[in-house]
């Protein structure tokens, strides 16, 4: 399936791209984030416990199911306000 | 409701006076106005943030606040982009017939930003740039809020 | 620290402009503004205060918050006199490095001044005019702050 | 002794005045409101609980001991803010 992946702030830069369109296996959130791991260590940093998952604009947990178009942004820990 | 994210700087004097002057029933007026703190040779701070899904955070904030106190206005206003010392980052307002929604909510609008709008601060100063850190007190600040489901306006 | 008791209108925007620059070390800033709230068929309020009584009181207020949290500014603006609905009675405003202590001492100023102030609020409507009686909540509200005296800025 | 005595809001109108000198016996302020009281009995609403007293600009309680030349106020409830 097709899933536009995007990166922010520390993770944007770790990552090296802003965003990126991939075609994982069928899965939840923590299923992608293990394919992104094996795909490059530097992704590593996903998969910290500090790191949030916003899909389609909403907060999502690693257990979220990812279908096809969906948007998903790897986020480091908000510091706004 | 009003909920803003800009690069442009905003007049926090104003932004009360919008709030004040709204709704004759309204006895409270209460503001949280955040802004860049000088110290640790800081030069500025940029915010990047996440455009769509912070609208939509800040909006779910503010109507969570609304259902949980009674309110007539809340107000978020969010700055990103490059700031110097001393520039106004964040504005968030409340009106309410009574005092203590009116405090309250603005107290929660401010600490569950904090922890739930896709917002990131980089500070530079004279060394370079770092991201800032998530702190745990405002994990803990946000949490006393959300894990806390009881009206707290009684 | 500044406290005012004042006839004269004031607009509370300049005040919490004036707050937010004062100090470059001050990441926010928190206020409440009281105003004349409509509805029972109320015309006006007229307030009375004890003068020479009411200042030290209110800079007690403002130096008991100053002593309790990290503080830069404390502020007490407080009309009296005759006011129409929605024209402000009081403004309250602090400045802190930190949102919590801000947040804090504009609850805690506002809280204490309800019961420890010399002010009384005449309601003035179509029937005629009475004298505002003290609220219990606001003797719980103030004695929350008074009977903890440890800090709560943690 | 001579003790200046300051009534406000709703106080001041039950009294009908805003300030009188008196020349009560020596004791404290609850001694005051006893001598008051029996000069008056429009004086009563000095003895109610809820009724706060102010001597030389600060709070007190009723135990409080009077001297010569102190102003006292009666108070009713505070309703500022």
């Amino acid at each position: 399936m097709s899933i536009t992946v995007r990166y922010f702030a520390a993770l944007r830069e770790r990552m090296g791209t802003a965003e990126e369109v991939i075609e994982p296996p069928e899965g939840t959130a923590a299923d992608l984030i293990a394919w992104l791991v094996a795909r490059d260590d530097q992704a590593d940093a996903l998969a910290h416990p500090s790191t949030r998952l916003i899909v389609n604009d909403e907060i999502v947990s690693r257990e979220h199911a990812l279908k096809c178009g969906d948007v998903i942004a790897f986020c480091p820990p908000f510091s706004g306000g | 409701m009003l909920i803003r994210v800009q690069t442009e700087r905003f007049d926090a004097g104003s932004l009360l006076n919008m709030l004040s002057g709204a709704d004759s029933d309204c006895g409270a007026v209460a503001s949280f106005s955040g802004q860049v703190r000088g110290g640790n040779n800081l030069v500025a701070l940029e915010l990047e943030h996440y455009p769509g899904a912070t609208e939509k955070a800040l909006t779910r904030i503010a109507a969570h606040a609304r259902t949980r106190w009674d309110l007539r206005q809340a107000m978020i206003i969010h700055r990103v982009g490059r700031m110097e010392i001393g520039e106004e980052i964040v504005f968030i307002g409340a009106t309410a017939p009574h005092r203590r929604a009116a405090l309250e909510a603005v107290s929660f609008m401010i600490d569950v930003l904090k922890t739930q709008a896709p917002f990131w601060k980089k500070e530079f100063d004279d060394q370079g740039a770092r991201w800032v850190d998530a702190r745990p007190e405002d994990d803990r600040a946000a949490a006393r809020w959300l894990d806390d489901k009881e009206d707290a306006s009684a």
